[in-house]
């Protein structure tokens, strides 16, 4: 609290290692119940703090990472991820046996149901609630959720006009359903050799045909999981109590220690850094849902030894980095030459410093199977930015004072105000024309996707959907998404880019297929750098001290909502 | 009769005798008058703590004015970022390294958090922003409120209903929802989609929509003065003698609305101050890395708990500018209107 | 005289305010009749003397005739020429001409103004410019008023009441009107002030020939001021006539009753007879039928409710002295008696 | 003779202000009888309602400075508590205010504040207080007082609220009565039937009253002894009669002069005081009626510029002037011969 | 009193009326889609269509404010909700919930902390302005007026991030600003969550009202009716309270009525800066979330307290002043 800060600290306070290797488990793993968490006691509950609500309650519309969070506590889908204390994740079946048999060269899964899934009301839960699930995705009104599955089962990325969901009484024939031996097997147009991960996905959670509320299932959805959904004021709080019929048996999964998790919005991070830090009455037992400590608080946090004890950290999954549209700066040269000149250390100081992330030197992150550290343009040397590199590509391009507007959303993390004010500077300094044009964040998505804005470098991020090079190649670079709204904000489109991520995309063994990926990612930053990546962040968060089993997430980024337990 | 006995008038009151008894130095008395803004300002010179409190705003005025001067003279502008350049200057968590926000004889307030800028600068052009800020809306305000109230008042009628209706809609419109969700969008529209917005087109719009809501209530209250003078018999002198709408609004009626508009003003000056920089705080208006008291205390209110020096400065000293403003507006309207007892 | 036109003709001059009022949708629901159907002369260089309890329209009469205020109906013709309804530019001409003069010495000038600007604005409004320049006139003017030209330059809060009220007649003087209205010109003055006021304005009006509507409370300024006399009761003439004729005999018994009401600052006569008005004067939004004194009148009938009386000469006045009144008082006319406390008994 | 009812001796009121010392009252004397009236004339800003806010003790003690005595019945008022004073006003003394818009709460019933005066001397009901209320509006002659009694002063005329505040002042039966200018703003027709009213009280309980005026006619209708004040000092004093016919003053004279009557010549012009009233801040050196005397030249010395003169009362008559009784005569009879009546 | 009632209301809806057709108009000025926020993290054009569909704001602006005003009114149908009752706002485009429903859950945190905190410097504020007039001049005078000085230029998000830091982090004495329990559910809870709150509001509106009662007080207590009320030998007890205050009453409540009027309306900045869920968090939400139907709801809210508590007031003082006739 009193003025200052002390000297460079050197070291970064997170752990070193990349916690997000993930494998694949067996039957085995499959088979509940998850294993004890040594000294977590029954009863109890948790609050969680965040700065909003969660958008999406319904499965079918969930999809970013921060509504998972608490999804995992109701929603079970086919497949799942188990969570070692140590970090490290293995896929294994969630509300199947295992992760399902892949035939037809990844065109054809099945995968069969445990015994006694039920949900909440008693009711057993079917191959039916499964199927309803993902014939639910084509439903009109769930158009925020994933589409992966929705487009391989019908072969067509526009896949509503094929077929309209369930409420007209029509099935899918592409999904076939047998309920004696508790099997659905999925029948796809093109091959698809890590559905099993993709089927991981909230997206793709059960949800039950009889109590199917349609749109108002997204406020009231019934639970699969050990806890259920007890009160929710929407944007205020919401409260979660046990599921009865929920069988720990069933679930190789979660643990489930505290009676109720309470989750208390709109306190923005600071706010709940400040509160956690204080932690007065019964703040002990909270946690910060999913915004981290943010920059501001993280020398207090992180120097203060009693407060540090109470963290968890880890990369977040993602990578945050600009994206170059190259339908404007169409010379690969002046995009190398960007490349040089970005200020990653100066950016990455503004976010905190070494705490706050690694200098991401490639598209694929850490968390990646098959990730392989490269670095084309020397950042981890020189991550200061290089203008002398970058002045002089430039006027090999020709193209010395080359005018870039820089934009990025602007009203969401104050941290962008400041990092713009650096990038100007270093863009200056290698021969550029910097013009910042920031974008309110209520409209930045819809701006920046438009195919003909007008913006150079757009601030951006990325999360896999699954640790799979495929989750990042595919939307980021494939130019046959190129549309209004499309991920690929850079407008990448070459052809042997295109061919690339098909051909990868069919390889079924996941080393060949991390190995194709990771060459991939080397040959498009070095010859067409559509992209500037910037880092990978590291997130810290804060619990109280009467919170055990904290747990950071490396899929979801956050806390292990499950594994959660209060101390005596 | 009771009522009319004002005591004040009574000294300065020229008898007939003095004047007949000595022509020669009534000549001189003569020219020299004591207008009703001479006694005013001889009111207020008498008045301590308004003459203190008009040194101290006058100094903020000054320091903003000569802002780039003194930033010359000190050699440090509010826009390089020092630590970013030096390393040695912020620590791992880009918090000042040395104590006290960075306090040094080089940097007078320390450096800022995150970026490094030198904070004295800094505060220095923030000052002169802000306050030309609110200085142009005053004017701005007063002017339309004035122009509009008198106008309506005198007129009366429809135009009088009809403005009367717009202020009305006016008032009832929730403001800050107005900035912070339609300001940003007005100006995306005013601006060409690849060019940076401009920090003056930032200012002007500011001030236009602070303006666009600022001048009903003036124009109200000047309106309600209007009526009232409008009644009064040296404008139905004025009329007898044929004078022409126009010149009864502005030499008739205006000169005897200075008070209330003087007042207004000093009312309005500082809290168009908080205005803005609440604006800011909200993450409307300026933003960095335009120096702004809002932007200031809005940046430092993240970092108080590891750097309160950074808070210390831009709070405090808006905090004395307004304090010391409202203070010169108490004297003002004391000086002016001496009945109006404080 | 009389032939030649008047300076000043009014004729059937009323003034109603509209009341708004209504539900849901505001209009008009009645009328306040100020001034209702004045007829009356003012001669060149004349003084014509408006008086009347308070309310009863004296000071509507006077804007009225000053056009600041647009009359309901009715003439009002100045030097032959008809400006009831002239406008702005129509009047330009004539505005020199009437001037006036208004009670409040502290309102009436304007507080920010010096008093060489107060005088020389009418000049310059006009486009006068008098020989040697308008501050030349200025100081005339105010040697004229009596007081120090010196003073040009101060504001009037630096001046006393009385001398306030000279500025004001200066003012009107500069651009050497015809006709002045004064609206009860000294009542807000000092009795030790007043004479001297009255005393300029006297000067005034018989050194530069000026005509006065003289409007005042006061019926001992009025006799000393006025060659004829109006007595006004609630937006009526109820009686004009000459000064001597009127104050000596009265016909009608408002005016008896309002002469018989000043307090006189003598001890040695007997007691004069005194006629006591009970009550106040009825509200003019709903004035009383026929004769619209008759509430208070000791004299009323059935007549004076169902028939206005015309403002005739009646039997026994002089030339000039008309009266409105059914029952006109003579000079053996019994003393009207003693009215018992409660008004409620005359109402 | 017995000891006044009301005996002022030497008041001295003193404000002081922004711009000096305000000398608003300035060594004043005087009695009041019981069942006589006293009348005080002066111009505006002669110190006539400062005067008798002292009796009644309303002046802001912080900024006010009062010197002298006032007795009442006996009892000293000047040092008087607050307390005490509280028990005398409205009860023992009351006053009538000239302005009775203003000085009539806006926002309390007419019965109300005539009640409540008599709840607070008398402890009476709020039921008694009230018919008492109903009575002294029929009193004072206001039609249908039961009704009225419920009404606020604005739905009154001004006449009637006069009569209201009479009606407030009356109601305790009080043995002192001040009016200050209470038919100043009032029509002729209006102010007769108040006076008229004030005198049929007076008979009727003997109430001392002291009448402030500036009109010299409303003094001839009502008062039976006269205090002629300039510049918070008094000049003359006499019964009506002997001020009247031979005022002894020249400001006096001068303010008979002024005025015009209903029956003097009106070719004659009026001879006005010259000159305006005296600032009490600066107030003129020695009689401060010297600059604006037409006689100041006659007396010798300069006396009238440097001293004070005295004034001498014998049997109720006096007047304070430097001019000798036979300079007087000689002059005043030439004045008088100008007089309008 | 009714005729009055009647009519202002009926001015009041004109005026919300074209504060809901500028906010309709205005919002659609803007270059932003309010559909891109269901349409997902993969947004393709046909979902984003679709999206627009589901909303209703693929209609021209004239038909969706004609709907929106049906709902208003008459109540309207929703492709996906049912029917929406009279008086429908619409539904959330973000939460996909009655906006009228979201406003009801968020005004309790609204009133109470309008509320809460006005009685706060309303006592306060009135009760050192009544002291610092009778003791007119003295020392106490002079420290009131200068505390109400700076008491009124202080900022909430400077003095209220500084009291939240000390009072509740560092020192512990009050508690953390919290609204999640309501009145209703935990009395205790919801005192000990909103003290602070009223407390940093209180500092800066108890300011305004000592000056303003010290400013009124001083002119009342020189009116002659105050006088003469002293004439009749009332005590100064009474004639403070029954005349002094009485007459100074009517500005401080119409300054009260405004004060109000703009606190429930939502008070931006001070939820903002104290983390609670009224009206003024709701509306920040709405405009970054582009939902247009819970941006005019609350706009209508905040304009509506405007306009009612302006009628309020003058009908308040048409009680307090009987001089005062409606009209
Ligand atoms: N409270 C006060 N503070 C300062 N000066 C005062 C105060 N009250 C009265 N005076 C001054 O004292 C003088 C006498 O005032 P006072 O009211 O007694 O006059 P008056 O004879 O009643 O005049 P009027 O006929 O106008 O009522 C005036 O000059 C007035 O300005
Ligand atoms: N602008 C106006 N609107 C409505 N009514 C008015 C207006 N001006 C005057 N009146 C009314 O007209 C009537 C006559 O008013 P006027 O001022 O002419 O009376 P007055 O004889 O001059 O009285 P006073 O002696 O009090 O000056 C009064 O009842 C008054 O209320
Ligand atoms: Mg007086
Ligand atoms: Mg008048």
């Amino acid at each position: 609290s009193s003025g200052g800060g002390g000297g460079n600290s050197g070291k970064h306070a997170g752990t070193d290692k990349y916690t997000g290797s993930v494998t694949v488990g067996t039957k085995e793993d499959s088979t509940g119940p998850a294993p004890e968490i040594e000294g977590a006691k029954k009863g109890g509950n948790i609050i969680g703090i965040g700065p909003s609500d969660f958008s999406h309650l319904d499965p079918q519309r969930i999809y970013y990472a921060w509504n998972s969070t608490v999804a995992n506590l109701y929603i079970r889908a086919l497949t799942g991820y188990k969570i070692a204390s140590d970090g490290s994740m293995k896929l294994v079946g969630d509300l199947a046996t295992d992760t399902g048999t892949m035939a037809d060269e990844g065109k054809t899964w099945t995968f069969t149901l445990k015994d006694g899934l039920k949900w909440d009301d008693g009711s057993e839960l079917t191959v039916e609630d499964v199927r309803h699930g993902i014939e639910r995705a084509f439903a009109t009104f769930t158009t925020e959720g994933a589409m992966y599955v929705q487009s391989a089962l019908v072969g067509s990325s526009d896949f509503r006009s094929k077929y309209k969901g369930p409420f007209s009484n029509k099935h899918l024939d592409s999904i076939v359903t047998d309920k004696a031996k508790k099997t659905i097997t999925l029948k796809l147009k093109v091959a698809r050799p890590d559905l099993n991960f993709t089927l991981a996905m909230h997206s793709y959670g059960a949800v039950p045909v009889g109590h199917d509320t349609k749109e108002k299932y997204d406020k009231d959805p019934v639970s699969a999981g050990p806890y259920k959904i007890a009160q929710h004021a929407i944007d205020k709080s919401m409260k979660l109590v046990r599921n009865p019929h929920w069988d720990p048996k069933t679930d190789a999964i979660r643990n489930a220690y505290p009676d109720s998790f309470t989750f208390q919005f709109g306190t923005e991070g600071l706010a709940a850094a400040d509160r956690l830090i204080a932690q007065s009455g019964d703040d002990q037992y909270a946690v910060m849902a999913y915004s981290g400590v943010p920059a501001e608080r993280l020398q207090k946090v992180l120097t203060d030894p009693e407060l540090k004890k109470r963290t968890i950290n880890g990369l977040l999954s993602g990578l945050y980095y600009y994206a170059i549209n190259c339908k404007r700066i169409t010379d690969p040269k002046v995009r190398q030459a960007l490349n040089y000149a970005w200020p990653l250390e100066q950016i990455r100081r503004i976010y905190g410093g070494q705490s706050a992330g690694d200098y991401a030197t490639s598209i694929i992150s850490p968390d990646i199977l098959g990730y392989d550290h490269q670095d084309v343009y020397g950042k981890a040397k020189k991550p200061q930015g290089d203008p002398e590199k970058a002045k002089a590509l430039l006027k090999e391009a020709g193209k010395v004072g080359q005018k870039i507007v820089y934009t990025y959303p602007k009203g969401g993390n104050d941290a962008y105000e400041k990092t713009k004010v650096v990038i100007v500077n270093a863009l200056k300094a290698a021969g550029f024309d910097p013009v910042v044009k920031a974008v309110d964040q209520g409209s930045y998505y819809d701006q920046v996707q438009q195919i003909d804005n007008n913006f150079d470098v757009m601030w951006f991020g990325w999360s896999p959907d699954w640790p799979t090079g495929y989750t990042v190649m595919q939307p980021l670079f494939d130019g046959a998404t190129i549309a209004n709204g499309s991920n690929n904000v850079s407008q990448l489109n070459v052809s042997w880019v295109n061919d690339a991520i098909k051909k990868n995309a069919v390889i079924t063994d996941p080393k060949a297929a991390g190995a194709a990926w990771e060459e991939l990612d080397k040959k498009i930053m070095t010859e067409l750098a559509p992209i500037i990546p910037e880092t990978f962040q590291r997130r810290f968060y804060l619990y109280g001290s009467k919170v055990g089993g904290a747990l950071f997430d490396p899929l979801f980024s956050g806390f292990i909502m499950y594994k959660l337990h209060v101390k005596a | 009769m009771t009522p009319p006995t004002p005591s004040q008038a009574t000294p300065l009151e020229v008898t007939d005798e003095d004047s007949a008894a000595s022509a020669k130095p009534a000549t001189l008395k003569g020219t020299e008058s004591r207008s009703p803004g001479r006694l005013a300002w001889t009111r207020f010179k008498r008045d301590r703590t308004g003459v203190i409190s008009a040194f101290v705003v006058i100094f903020f005025f000054v320091a903003g004015i000569c802002a780039p001067l003194i930033a010359k003279v000190y050699g440090k502008d509010p826009y390089t970022t020092y630590g970013q350049n030096d390393p040695s200057l912020l620590n791992d968590f880009s918090y000042p390294a040395g104590p006290n926000g960075g306090m040094s004889g080089d940097f007078w307030f320390g450096i800022d958090p995150q970026l490094g800028r030198d904070v004295f600068t800094f505060l220095l052009y923030a000052i002169r922003n802000s306050l030309l800020i609110s200085a142009a809306t005053t004017l701005l305000v007063a002017f339309f409120g004035v122009v509009i109230g008198l106008t309506a008042g005198y007129l009366g009628g429809k135009t009088d209903y009809f403005v009367g209706r717009i202020i009305d809609i006016l008032l009832a419109f929730p403001q800050t929802l107005f900035f912070i969700g339609f300001w940003p969008v007005m100006l995306t529209i005013l601006v060409s989609p690849d060019e940076a917005t401009p920090t003056w087109l930032i200012v002007v719009s500011l001030i236009t929509v602070m303006t666009a809501f600022g001048w009903a209530p003036i124009a109200r209250l000047l309106r309600g003065e209007v009526l009232a003078l409008r009644e009064r018999e040296f404008v139905e002198a004025a009329k007898v003698t044929g004078a022409s709408p126009a010149r009864i609004i502005f030499k008739e009626l205006l000169p005897n609305l200075w008070t209330p508009i003087l007042i207004q003003a000093t009312l309005a000056l500082p809290a168009y101050v908080t205005i803005e920089a609440g604006l800011a705080f909200l993450g409307v208006g300026l933003s960095d890395p335009t120096p702004d008291w809002g932007v200031m205390v809005q940046n430092a209110s993240k970092f108080y708990q590891g750097d309160i020096t950074y808070m210390l400065f831009p709070g405090v000293t808006m905090v004395i500018f307004v304090v010391a403003f409202n203070l010169l507006g108490d004297s003002v309207r004391d000086a002016l209107d001496p009945k109006a007892g404080r | 005289m009389s032939n030649t036109t008047p300076l000043l003709d009014v004729s059937g001059l009323t003034k109603h305010f509209p009341i708004k009022g209504g539900f849901p949708i505001r209009r008009t629901v009645g009328a306040v009749q100020a001034v209702d159907g004045l007829d009356f002369q003012v001669a060149e260089g004349e003084s014509l003397g408006l008086v009347g309890e308070s309310g009863c329209g004296k000071s509507t009469t006077g804007r009225l005739i000053t056009r600041l205020m647009e009359p309901t109906g009715g003439k009002i013709t100045y030097r032959g020429q008809d400006i009831t309804h002239a406008g702005r530019k129509e009047l330009a001409p004539i505005r020199s001409e009437i001037q006036m003069i208004f009670q409040d010495p502290y309102a009436s000038l304007n507080p920010r103004q010096t008093v060489g600007k107060i005088i020389s604005g009418p000049m310059e409004i006009n486009d006068i410019n008098p020989e040697g320049g308008r501050e030349k006139r200025v100081r005339e003017l105010l040697e004229i008023v009596g007081l120090n030209p010196e003073h040009f330059n101060r504001f009037p809060h630096e001046f006393s009441g009385g001398q306030r009220q000279r500025i004001g007649v200066a003012r009107a003087l500069a651009l050497q009107p015809k006709l002045i209205v004064a609206d009860e010109p000294v009542s807000a003055l000092d009795v030790s002030i007043q004479a001297q006021v009255v005393n300029l304005l006297q000067k005034v009006q018989r050194e530069l020939g000026i005509a006065f509507v003289f409007i005042a409370h006061d019926l001992a300024i009025v006799r000393h001021f006025s060659q004829r006399v109006a007595v006004m009761y609630l937006g009526k003439i109820v009686e004009i006539a000459d000064r001597e004729d009127l104050y000596e005999n009265p016909r009608h018994p408002y005016t008896r009753a309002l002469l018989s009401a000043v307090p006189e600052a003598t001890v040695d006569e007997e007691p004069r007879e005194r006629i006591r008005l009970a009550g106040d004067v009825p509200s003019p939004i709903n004035p009383p039928s026929g004769c619209r004194f008759r509430t208070r009148c000791w004299k009323a009938t059935e007549k004076c409710a169902t028939e206005a009386p015309p403002l005739v000469q009646v039997e026994g006045n002089k030339p000039g002295h008309l009266t409105a009144c059914h029952y006109p008082e003579t000079t053996e006319t019994v003393p009207a008696p003693r009215l018992s406390k409660d008004p409620e008994a005359a109402a | 003779m017995s000891t006044p009812f009301l005996s002022v001796r030497d008041l001295r009121v003193h404000f002081s202000t922004e711009d000096g010392l305000v000398k608003a009252v300035d060594g004043l004397s005087f009695d009041v009888e019981k069942g006589k009236t006293l009348g005080i004339v002066g111009e505006s800003g002669s110190g006539k309602s400062v005067t008798n806010l002292s009796i009644l003790g309303l002046h802001n003690r912080e900024r006010t400075t009062m010197d002298g005595e006032i007795i009442l019945d006996g009892q000293e008022l000047l040092t008087a508590s607050e307390r005490t004073l509280e028990k005398l006003r409205g009860n023992k003394m009351s006053m009538i205010f000239q302005d009775a818009l203003a000085s009539l709460s806006p926002y309390h019933t007419v019965g109300v504040q005539i009640a409540e005066t008599y709840r607070k001397h008398t402890g009476a009901s709020k039921r008694e207080a009230r018919a008492r209320a109903v009575e002294m509006l029929r009193r004072v002659g206001i039609p249908q007082p039961d009704v009225r009694v419920d009404e606020y002063p604005h739905q009154f005329s001004g006449g009637m609220r006069q009569r209201a505040m009479i009606a407030m002042a009356l109601v305790c039966d009080p043995e002192l009565l001040i009016a200050d200018e209470p038919t100043t703003a009032l029509d002729v027709t209006v102010q007769a039937q108040i006076m008229d009213l004030l005198k049929d009280l007076q008979q009727e309980f003997g109430t001392a009253i002291i009448f402030i005026t500036h009109d010299l006619g409303v003094i001839a209708d009502i008062a039976d002894d006269v205090l002629v004040m300039y510049g918070g000092r008094c000049v003359e004093r006499g019964t009506k009669k002997e001020v009247l016919r031979s005022p002894d003053h020249p400001y006096t004279l001068g303010l008979m002069n002024s005025m015009p009557t209903l029956n003097g010549s009106v070719d004659v012009p009026l001879t006005p005081i010259p000159g305006s009233p005296p600032s009490l801040l600066n107030p003129p050196s020695g009689c401060r009626f010297h600059p604006r005397c037409a006689f100041a030249e006659k007396v010798s010395g300069g006396l009238c510029s440097s001293d004070r003169p005295t004034l001498e009362v014998v049997e109720g008559r006096g007047s304070a002037c430097h001019l000798t009784q036979e300079q007087k005569q000689d002059l005043f009879a030439d004045f008088a011969a100008t007089r309008h009546n | 009193m009714f005729r009055f009632l009647v009519r202002r209301i009926l001015g009041a809806a004109v005026i919300l009326l074209i504060i809901s057709a500028i906010t309709f108009l205005l919002f659609y000025v803007a270059p932003r889609d309010p559909a891109r926020v269901a349409c997902g993290k993969v947004c393709t054009p046909q979902t984003l269509a679709l999206v627009k569909h589901n909303l209703g704001i693929d209609d021209p602006l004239p038909v969706q404010y004609w709907h929106w005003l049906e709902g208003v009114f008459v109540g309207r149908d929703y492709a996906s909700f049912g029917h929406c009752n009279a008086p429908c706002l619409g539904y959330s485009f973000q939460n996909r919930v009655p906006v009228l429903s979201l406003i009801e859950d968020r005004f309790p945190t609204t009133i109470s902390l309008a509320l809460g905190s006005a009685v706060v410097f309303v006592i306060f504020g009135v009760g050192t302005g009544m002291i610092a007039a009778v003791k007119q001049g003295k020392a106490l005078d002079k420290i009131a007026s200068s505390a109400s000085l700076i008491g009124s230029s202080l900022q909430i998000y400077i003095v209220g991030i500084v009291a939240m830091y000390y009072l509740s982090d560092e020192w512990g004495i009050l508690d953390r600003p919290n609204d999640s329990s309501g009145f209703t559910d935990d009395p205790g809870a919801w005192f000990s969550g909103l003290l602070l709150p009223w407390f940093v509001l209180a500092i800066i509106f108890t300011a305004n009202y000592t000056r303003m009662t010290r400013s009124q007080l001083v002119e009342t207590l020189s009116e002659d009716y105050v006088r003469t009320a002293r004439a009749k030998g009332l005590s100064a007890r009474t004639v403070f309270f029954r005349f002094a205050w009485r007459g100074a009453m009517g500005p401080i409540v119409t300054i009260l009525g405004l004060d109000l009027g703009s606190l429930l309306g939502g008070a931006v900045i001070t939820e903002q800066t104290f983390g609670l869920h009224g009206i003024g968090a709701l509306s920040v939400k709405a405009v970054r979330d582009n939902d247009l139907p819970m941006l005019l709801g609350v706009v209508l809210v905040a304009a509506g307290a405007i306009v009612l508590f302006n009628i309020v007031v003058d009908a308040v003082y048409a009680l307090i002043d009987p001089r005062v006739r409606l009209a």
